[in-house]
């Protein structure tokens, strides 16, 4: 469904004398039709970059993003916005995703609208229909964002994101604003829609038990790099990458040293904070490796 | 004690350039201020007599192109060196050679070259009989010292203590340009006699008549619809009025060169529209009168036209005249039409200042059935259009009518009515040395104007000068304007004691500007200048009745 | 924000401030002066009577230098003020709307014209003013046009900054997910949001050029025949004994007081809608 | 173990224009010295406001209305004069407040920033004040302490930012930490680095630590409270809490954790300013019968320090 | 970087500005030798022929090709020359520094005093919002600040120096009064100063409050205000160690361009008072067509105000430490 290959975004900043954060540095991976890949990573490693490049909200340095067969970079203004109600994405903040000036019932029926084909009455109707699936009620329709929870605007934005019936959905943390019991809540919501829809989903989060419950695959990224990837039970069980292993067990692995300053490596993106850390891993990128069935890991103690 | 004067001018801004006979801005204040230091050959007294200053006595030739001067002896300059001939001579070389240099440039060509007798006597050559030559080049050029200026090449650069140095009652002790502040010395070796005061201020104030009640001057003059102020100060025990009259004229300028006010008719219609009484009521208060037709102030006796046409307010003249070039309202409007069609509808341009004088006049027209537009511009662009003759009607005002050569170009500074015979008339009178013969080509010059109206003349403002009489009480209008006709108060004579310098009678060559003759004419009695103070409330209630009129007449016209 | 879109809230939350209810009667007052001058004012402000009258049952303030009846002029003269004020501060507001919507969503041409209104911002104001007031013909529809060209690069940047940071708005982001237009998503969800901004732009704009027109008609350089409160303070003080008599009190202090009062309810509505628009102040005073 | 904090009937009540947000309400804990006591709870059901009322440390800007009784070393808190409330401010009672980002001012070096406490209570000069301030700061285990010192907030890294917040904390060795959710928004491994720092650093000192992390609250803490909408609802040591939670909020919170599961509590968390009758949290219970929506339940030990405000386990 | 872009942007202004105040002028009606000869309105009439004309066109450089004449005016401010002025018939940097120095005696002296009460006033009004003193103070503050500058000045003039005659109404100095020591000519500065200065103040500390009070509640917000208090600061000290640096941070670029606007702009508090000033000048530079003058005191204002800019972004890089590596 969805492949990238090579993926690269870099920030520039300043005019004169440019320069560049690899927000995305050579990111390639794949999602297959109806799987959920997790994406996991520290604050900043680049994961919304990732998520917002896929659907072409940001253009890409360089790279390839091939959607369903389509070559996305690849398209014109016009037709992307044909392509684009296919893939949505949940943003973070639900608050935020939702224009405070708008009833949320205007906001769910706006992608409708401009998709065009339907009157006003069959609007009505899908929107109503629409917040039944996400468990609002109906009274919420003529509300205000400020007017409803974090909870039920989450809801609300899933509801916008589902009326188009998009085939892939990236969520971004969508849940990380919001309370624990609230979070099940959305989780278990998103993971429902998804089985019913037959949904792809790229699922963003930093919080790993998070992911674990709802991807299939999951993929490790560290300061714009993937560094380990591979289906979930074998990342949790059978981590290899160093980095993948601080985050499934923290308290196992004491002061990892915090450099601010890893754009000017040249080596593994890890090796300023890598306990194993050996020569080679400063002067050369270590390449991803196969290790097992889909698993794979950008590593020199591995492999 | 010392006894210092100071005052402040009516024009806004004290700076008036530095008081060099080079460095002063080319406007009455900054000529009047470089007086104090620097003397001419000849000079003005009260009455407008030319009196002897630098030269005790003059002759002219018989064909009026040569004028020899006897210079007074013992003449010095500030720095102590003696004042000779060579410095007469030098002066007229120096500024004939740097002619845009002194601002007062205008009558400079006549000379044709100077020669030296003996230290004490210059003979002036001229290259055509000039018949004001007393007043505008001997009464005007100041006259330089030889010793430092011989060694200038750019005047108008130099500046400093030496270029301060004249024969003339004061000498400058400071001055500040960014505050515009001049402070002068009493010349205590001055060869008329040490002057009445020892320091003298000039200033600049924000409110002249405030700073007169704060005792911030001791003197300052108001003018026109400004003299107002003078009401206060009239019967306020520790201040003096003078009044005089300010040689200076409002004017429409009209353009003759562009229909319809190209015809003399359309501009004589409209001469019958302005109710100048009005204007002077209710726009100047009353202080100032109807102007002469023909641009001479009255005051100025010598050459005053009293009998010119005075096109009195008549609104059915006014309308008799243009139904005649068939100007008509035909569709009741109340604005005429051109006969072509389209309402009779223009611009008249203005400055700011005059912006209540061109409102008044817009609506008297407007009873007349001509639709007047007033545009109001700043001074520059006003002239940029004066020049490129892009107007139908401009309202400006200029001094200087005390004296004949104003003539030359009546609707200065515009330039869209020529008239050859004018011209010719003018230039006559120019070389006509004969004081009579030239007194009836003046006369005729004026009856032209009238009888034309490439301009017409609206008012002439009235001045008066208050001041603090225990400081200094000689304060005097000059007839006919200190040189070529400032009209101020500031006559160098006033801080000399007139007394003392009014010459014999005997010694007076000849009077006036009516040279080489030795029949002087009967000197003019001294006009006493009388405090007039119109009577207020008749004037408003005038004024009252005339608006409500007025405002009838405008009813009825909608 | 929001309060704004929803009127009845927006004007409920208005009403907590007491200084932008008297800042709104205040304007009100003068408003109503300036739309039914001819039935308030006693006179034609052009009528002429006697001049220089002292105030008396027939001219309440006395009359000007030519006769004209103060009062009136200072009724009209809030017609004049009120007008150019509202006028610029509404065209210069869509101008530099636009340009700002624009500016801050395309980045090339934002660019490009950020240049310009840095240039049009380095300038100085006032001195530019009086340069060009003294070349253009001094009347209203130049001075409107003077204050228009300076009024807008300020409104530019505003709107600009807050496009911005609306532009990453995950909202906007949506939108256009869902394949919105850039045109409609300018319209729908980046104007509506900064039009609060806007307002509270409007009205110091408002005042600024109330302040501006005064400032060049006491120059000299407003409309000489027009009749704004600037024209009548202009006249005023050039009148010779205006600070050695009693004149000033009704010649000079009513129009003076007309500008400040216009001026401070202009203030006073501009902070209690910033209060309300700024959601940190909001709330922070009752008054 | 004596008891270093006593707070009884707590009630912070905030007075607004929509009616009186009750965020504490009558809150009953005592701290025991060198005791690490946990508050859990969902968001906006008091936690801060019950930490930043013990030392009254509120925004300026709010209206507030506090009653009860905070007895700190036989001292009524809520009695002090502000003066001397602020000699308690960080000498005797410290805050680590929740968001390590703002909660540093960015234009003051961080060293100064710990120093001018110093200085303040310890009456140290200046310069001995900053070299504490590099000691606070090694205690931390911030590398370079002595340059460190001298930077900004913006040049320490998210982490290190916390560690300085707990440095400045620590500045002047107090009895009593309140720290409020120190772990909030730090990636998995570095809190892990802050929540084992903390451990190290509050050994001999009492800690009240609010958190939302279940996780972190287990490893630091002996003892738990759980707040629902103002209230504590249980009490008890941290293994019960886990091993044996009775409230029923209790339960339905440890269960909405992915770990656990993912089940959410029905419902939505209450308003604060029209608490349901009765028990609280009986719209949302699973449990609930009637009597729960009329009748308030009371905190009641269950057994060996175990309380919990439940009908349920109301033996009455 | 941001700094290069900045000096970039400041030469672009003024090559953008200098051109402007080149070309304005001469693409209006009338030119500067009106004057020279008599305007209209002027009281002497002067009859320009077409010799002399010419000869003064050439004298003042005039009579060159407009390209010839911007390279020789470029060239020459290149130089530090800015011309003679025709009107003033001195040489333009003369004219400007004589009028400079007042007003930057009158803006820096009112500059300093607004700014430091409205900032100090604003503090304290946002610390006790709500309070009585803020309502006091915001209410007081904002209405005295409505008063526009010249009517203001009217107003002083007429309760001070007419009324109670305790100030000069005009003027920067007692004309020629031979001071006898410094003191004495400095306090007859300041006393020439007051009243405009006043004004001045008044009319704009009204600005400057009410972004420091915004400002400032917004700081008053941030968490690290609670957790100075948390460490048992008092509160005036929150205020001035903690708060007043902060929200100093957003306003001092606003300052700066009020500094610098009010260098033209101080023209109405000149005419008011009488007070030798640049703005005076500019305004009779444009009356005049006086083209050296012009430009002169043209670049001079957007000088002081690109200088003023550049002292803002240096206080704000001084003030943020998070800009002072860049
Ligand atoms: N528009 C932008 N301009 C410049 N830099 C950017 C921009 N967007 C993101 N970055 C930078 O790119 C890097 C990756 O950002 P990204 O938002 O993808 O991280 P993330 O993994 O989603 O972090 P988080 O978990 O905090 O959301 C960060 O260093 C960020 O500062
Ligand atoms: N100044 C105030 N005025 C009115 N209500 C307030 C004020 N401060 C806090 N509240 C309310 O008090 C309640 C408790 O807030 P508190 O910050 O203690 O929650 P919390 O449990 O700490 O939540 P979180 O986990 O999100 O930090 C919230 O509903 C909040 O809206
Ligand atoms: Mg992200
Ligand atoms: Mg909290």
């Amino acid at each position: 469904m969805i492949e990238v290959k090579d993926l690269r975004k870099y920030f520039s900043s300043g005019i004169l004398k440019k320069q560049y954060i690899k927000a995305v540095d050579g990111v390639s991976f794949q999602i297959e039709r109806g799987e959920t890949l997790g994406l996991v990573g520290e604050s900043g490693c680049g994961k919304t970059t990732v998520g917002k490049l896929l659907l072409r909200l940001i253009e890409p340095t360089s790279g390839k993003i091939s959607f369903d067969g389509i070559d996305l970079l690849q398209l014109k203004k016009k037709e992307l916005r044909k392509v684009r109600p296919r893939m949505q994405m949940i943003f973070q903040d639900p608050e935020a995703s939702l224009n405070p000036g708008m009833k949320v019932g205007d906001s769910i029926a706006e992608p409708l609208k401009l998709q065009g084909g339907l009157n006003k009455r069959e609007i009505k109707n899908k929107v109503s229909e629409l917040i039944e699936t996400v468990g609002l009620n109906p009274e919420h329709v003529n509300r205000y964002p400020y007017q409803l929870s974090g909870g039920q605007n989450q809801r609300v934005v899933l509801a916008r994101v589902l009326a188009l019936n998009p085939d892939f959905i990236v969520a971004d943390e969508p849940t990380s604003s919001l309370d624990v019991s609230v979070q099940a809540q959305i989780l278990n919501l998103i993971r429902d829609l998804k089985r019913e829809l037959h949904l792809t989903l790229l699922f963003i989060s930093h919080d790993l038990e998070v992911v674990r419950h709802m991807s299939d695959r999951i993929a490790v990224m560290y300061h714009g790099k993937i560094v380990e990837i591979g289906n979930a039970k074998d990342i949790f069980n059978d981590a290899r990458h160093p980095y993948t292993n601080t985050l499934i067990s923290p308290a196992s692995i004491v002061d990892i040293k915090t450099t601010s300053d890893y754009h000017g490596v040249s080596g593994c993106v890890f090796y300023p904070g890598c306990p194993f850390a050996a020569e080679i891993c400063s002067k050369k990128e270590p390449e991803m490796v196969e290790i097992g069935s889909g698993h794979w890991v950008a590593c020199y103690y591995i492999s | 004690d010392e006894k210092v004067v100071k005052f402040a001018g009516d024009l806004p801004g004290g700076d008036w350039g530095y008081p060099s006979p080079f460095g002063f801005y080319p406007r009455g204040p900054g000529y009047i201020r470089m007086s104090f230091g620097f003397d001419t050959l000849t000079w003005k007294d009260q009455n407008g007599t030319v009196i002897p200053w630098l030269a005790d006595s003059w002759e002219m030739s018989d064909d009026g192109k040569t004028w020899t001067f006897h210079l007074h002896e013992g003449v010095k300059w500030h720095d102590g060196e003696p004042f000779t001939a060579k410095d007469v001579q030098f002066t007229f070389d120096y500024i004939k050679k740097h002619k845009t240099s002194f601002k007062w440039f205008q009558t400079l060509g006549y000379i044709d070259h100077v020669d030296i007798v003996d230290d004490h006597t210059v003979v002036i050559h001229l290259t055509e009989p000039f018949a004001p030559f007393l007043v505008d080049i001997a009464g005007n050029v100041p006259i330089i010292p030889e010793h430092i200026w011989k060694d200038v090449s750019d005047p108008v650069k130099f500046v400093g203590d030496k270029a301060v140095i004249g024969t003339g009652p004061f000498k400058l002790l400071k001055y500040n340009k960014e505050q515009g502040y001049y402070e002068w010395e009493a010349n205590e070796e001055y060869f008329k006699g040490k002057p009445l005061v020892d320091k003298l201020i000039s200033l600049s104030v924000n409110d002249p008549a405030l700073a007169l009640t704060t005792g911030d001057i001791d003197e300052t003059s108001f003018w026109g619809r400004r003299a107002k102020a003078v009401s206060a100060f009239e019967n306020k025990s520790g201040f003096g009025t003078r009044w005089g009259p300010s040689y200076w004229v409002l004017k429409v300028i009209f353009n003759c060169e562009r229909y319809p006010t190209n015809l003399t008719a359309f501009r004589k219609a409209i001469a019958y529209g302005i109710n100048r009484t009005e204007l002077v009521e209710l726009v100047v208060h009353g202080y100032g009168i109807p102007a002469n037709t023909g641009l001479i102030h009255p005051d100025v006796t010598e050459w005053y036209n009293p009998d010119l046409p005075d096109y009195e307010h008549n609104v059915t003249k006014a309308i008799e005249i243009l139904n005649a070039l068939n100007f008509t309202d035909t569709d009741g409007d109340g604005i005429m039409e051109y006969p072509e069609g389209g309402d009779l509808e223009f611009n008249l341009i203005t400055l700011d200042k005059f912006s209540r004088e061109a409102e008044l006049i817009k609506s008297q027209l407007a009873a007349v059935g001509i639709k007047i537009n007033v545009k109001v511009m700043d001074m520059s662009t006003v002239d940029g259009i004066l020049k490129e003759g892009n107007f139908f009607m401009v309202i400006s005002g200029h001094g200087g009518i005390a004296n004949p050569n104003i003539l030359e170009k009546p609707d200065w500074p515009g330039g869209t009515c020529k008239n050859e015979t004018y011209t010719a008339l003018f230039k006559e009178q120019r070389e006509t040395m004969d004081y009579k013969a030239r007194k009836e080509l003046v006369f005729k010059l004026q009856e032209s104007i009238a009888e034309n109206l490439p301009v017409y003349t609206l008012y002439h403002p009235k001045m008066c000068c208050v001041y603090r009489p225990e400081k200094l009480d000689t304060w005097f209008f000059t007839k006919g304007g200190v040189g070529i006709g400032i009209p101020i108060e500031m006559n160098k004579l006033v801080f000399i004691g007139e007394e003392e310098v009014r010459p014999a009678p005997s010694l007076a060559p000849a009077a006036s500007a009516s040279p080489g003759t030795t029949s002087a004419p009967t000197p003019i009695p001294t006009p006493t200048p009388e405090p007039e103070q119109p009577g207020f409330d008749v004037i408003f209630a005038i004024t009252g009745l005339l608006a409500v009129a007025y405002l009838v007449l405008r009813r009825k016209n909608r | 924000m929001t309060e704004i879109k929803d009127l009845n809230r927006f004007w409920n939350a208005y009403k907590e401030s007491r200084l932008g209810l008297i800042g709104l009667a205040i304007l009100l007052f003068f408003v109503t002066l300036a739309v039914f001058a001819p039935y308030i004012a006693p006179y034609d402000p052009h009528e002429m009577f006697k001049p220089m009258e002292h105030p008396g049952s027939d001219h309440l303030l006395g009359t000007n230098d030519i006769g004209q009846d103060i009062l009136s002029e200072l009724i009209y003269g809030a017609r004049v003020s009120l007008f150019i004020a509202f006028f610029v501060s509404v065209v210069s507001g869509i101008i530099g709307t636009a340009f700002g919507l624009l500016s801050g969503y395309f980045e090339m041409f934002g660019f490009f014209l950020m240049r310009i209104v840095d240039a049009f911002l380095a300038i100085p104001r006032l001195p530019l003013i009086i340069v060009i007031a003294a070349f253009m013909r001094p009347s209203i529809w130049n001075l409107i046009f003077i204050f228009i060209i300076l009024g807008w690069p300020i409104t530019t940047r505003i709107i600009r900054s807050e496009v911005l940071s609306l532009r990453t708005r995950n909202y906007v982001e949506a939108a256009r997910m869902v394949g919105a237009p850039d045109t409609y998503i300018l319209m729908k969800h980046i104007l509506p949001n900064v039009f609060p901004l806007l307002v509270v732009r409007l009205i110091i704009e408002a005042s600024h050029v109330i302040i501006a027109e005064s400032s060049l008609s006491f120059l000299g350089l407003g409309d000489p025949t027009a009749k704004s409160w600037g024209m009548i303070l202009h006249y005023a003080f050039v009148y010779p004994t205006i600070f050695i008599s009693d004149l000033w009190m009704w010649w000079m202090l009513p129009a003076g007081l007309c500008i400040t009062f216009t001026i401070l309810s202009l203030t006073f509505i501009g902070y209690a809608l910033e209060e309300l628009v700024n959601p940190r102040l909001r709330g922070m005073t009752r008054i | 173990m004596t008891t270093l904090l006593e707070i009884t009937s707590l009630k912070t009540w905030f007075p607004t224009r929509d009616g009186i947000v009750k965020a504490v309400n009558a809150v009953d804990l005592k701290i025991e010295e060198k005791e690490k006591l946990g508050l859990i709870g969902e968001t906006g059901s008091g936690k801060s406001i019950l930490g930043m009322s013990i030392i009254r440390l509120f925004h300026s800007s709010a209206k507030i209305n506090i009653e009860g009784k905070i007895v700190y070393k036989g001292k009524d808190l809520l009695r002090l004069s502000e003066e001397e409330i602020r000699k308690i401010r960080g000498k005797e009672i410290a805050m680590i407040l929740q968001n390590p980002a703002t909660s540093l001012n960015p234009v003051l070096k961080v060293g100064d920033q710990i120093a001018e406490a110093i200085q303040l209570h310890q009456r140290l000069a200046k310069r001995a004040a900053s070299e504490k301030a590099v000691e606070m700061l090694e205690a931390v285990k911030i590398p370079a302490p002595d340059k460190m010192a001298n930077k900004y907030p913006h040049e320490f890294s998210g982490g290190m930012k916390e560690r300085a917040m707990i440095a400045m904390a620590l500045a002047c060795d107090p009895s009593l930490i309140i720290a409020d959710e120190p772990t909030k928004g730090l990636d998995v491994t570095i809190k892990m680095q802050v929540v084992k720092l903390l451990r190290e650093v509050t050994k001999q000192r009492s800690m009240l630590f609010i958190t939302h992390d279940l996780g972190v609250a287990a490893e630091v803490c002996d003892n738990i409270a759980v707040m629902y909408a103002g209230e504590l609802v249980e009490y008890a040591k941290t293994e019960d809490i886990f091993k044996n939670p009775l409230h029923p909020y209790t339960q339905g919170f440890l269960n909405s954790l992915p770990e656990r599961g993912l089940k959410p509590i029905r419902g939505m968390s209450p308003s604060l300013i029209n608490l349901p009758d009765g028990c609280r949290f009986h719209p949302r219970c699973d449990y609930a019968t009637g009597i729960c929506k009329t009748r308030h339940p009371e905190m009641a030990e269950i057994g060996n320090g175990h309380f919990v405000r439940c009908l349920l386990y109301d033996r009455s | 970087m941001h700094r290069i872009t900045k000096i970039t942007g400041y030469v672009a202004i003024i090559l953008v500005v200098l051109s402007f105040n080149f070309f304005l002028p001469r693409l209006m009606p009338g030119d500067p030798l009106s004057f020279l000869t008599g305007a209209p309105g002027m009281d002497m009439p002067i009859v320009l022929d077409e010799e002399t004309r010419a000869k003064l066109l050439t004298y003042y450089g005039l009579d060159k090709p407009l390209s010839q004449q911007f390279y020789d005016y470029m060239l020459g401010i290149l130089h530090g020359d800015l011309g003679w002025s025709i009107y003033h018939n001195a040489p333009v940097s003369d004219i400007l520094i004589g009028a400079l120095k007042w007003t930057l005696l009158l803006v820096g002296t009112s500059t300093a005093l607004y700014m430091v009460l409205g900032i100090l006033l604003g503090a304290i009004s946002a610390w006790n919002r709500g309070g009585k003193s803020d309502v006091g103070l915001l209410v007081s503050l904002l209405s005295i600040g409505s008063f526009p500058p010249f009517f203001l000045g009217m107003l002083f003039i007429i309760l001070f120096s007419v009324k109670l005659n305790l100030f000069p109404a005009f003027g920067a100095q007692t004309p020629f009064m031979g001071y006898s020591s410094l003191l004495e000519e400095a306090s007859d500065i300041l006393y020439h100063l007051f009243l405009p200065a006043t004004t001045l103040v008044i009319s704009h500390i009204g600005g400057v409050y009410l972004l420091m009070r915004n400002s400032m509640l917004n700081v008053i917000g941030e968490d690290y205000i609670l957790t100075a208090r948390a460490k048992g600061m008092a509160e005036w000290y929150i205020m001035r160690k903690h708060a007043m640096k902060n929200a100093l941070l957003p306003i001092t670029t606003m300052i700066a361009l009020r500094t610098g606007f009010m260098i033209g702009g101080t023209i109405l508090v000149e005419t008011v008072f009488a007070y030798p000033g640049v703005g005076r000048l500019l305004f009779d530079a444009v009356t005049y067509r006086d083209y050296p003058l012009l430009q002169g005191a043209f670049l001079i204002i957007t000088l002081v105000i690109i200088a003023a800019n550049f002292v803002a972004d240096m206080v704000y890089v001084q003030l943020d430490p998070r800009l002072r590596h860049d």
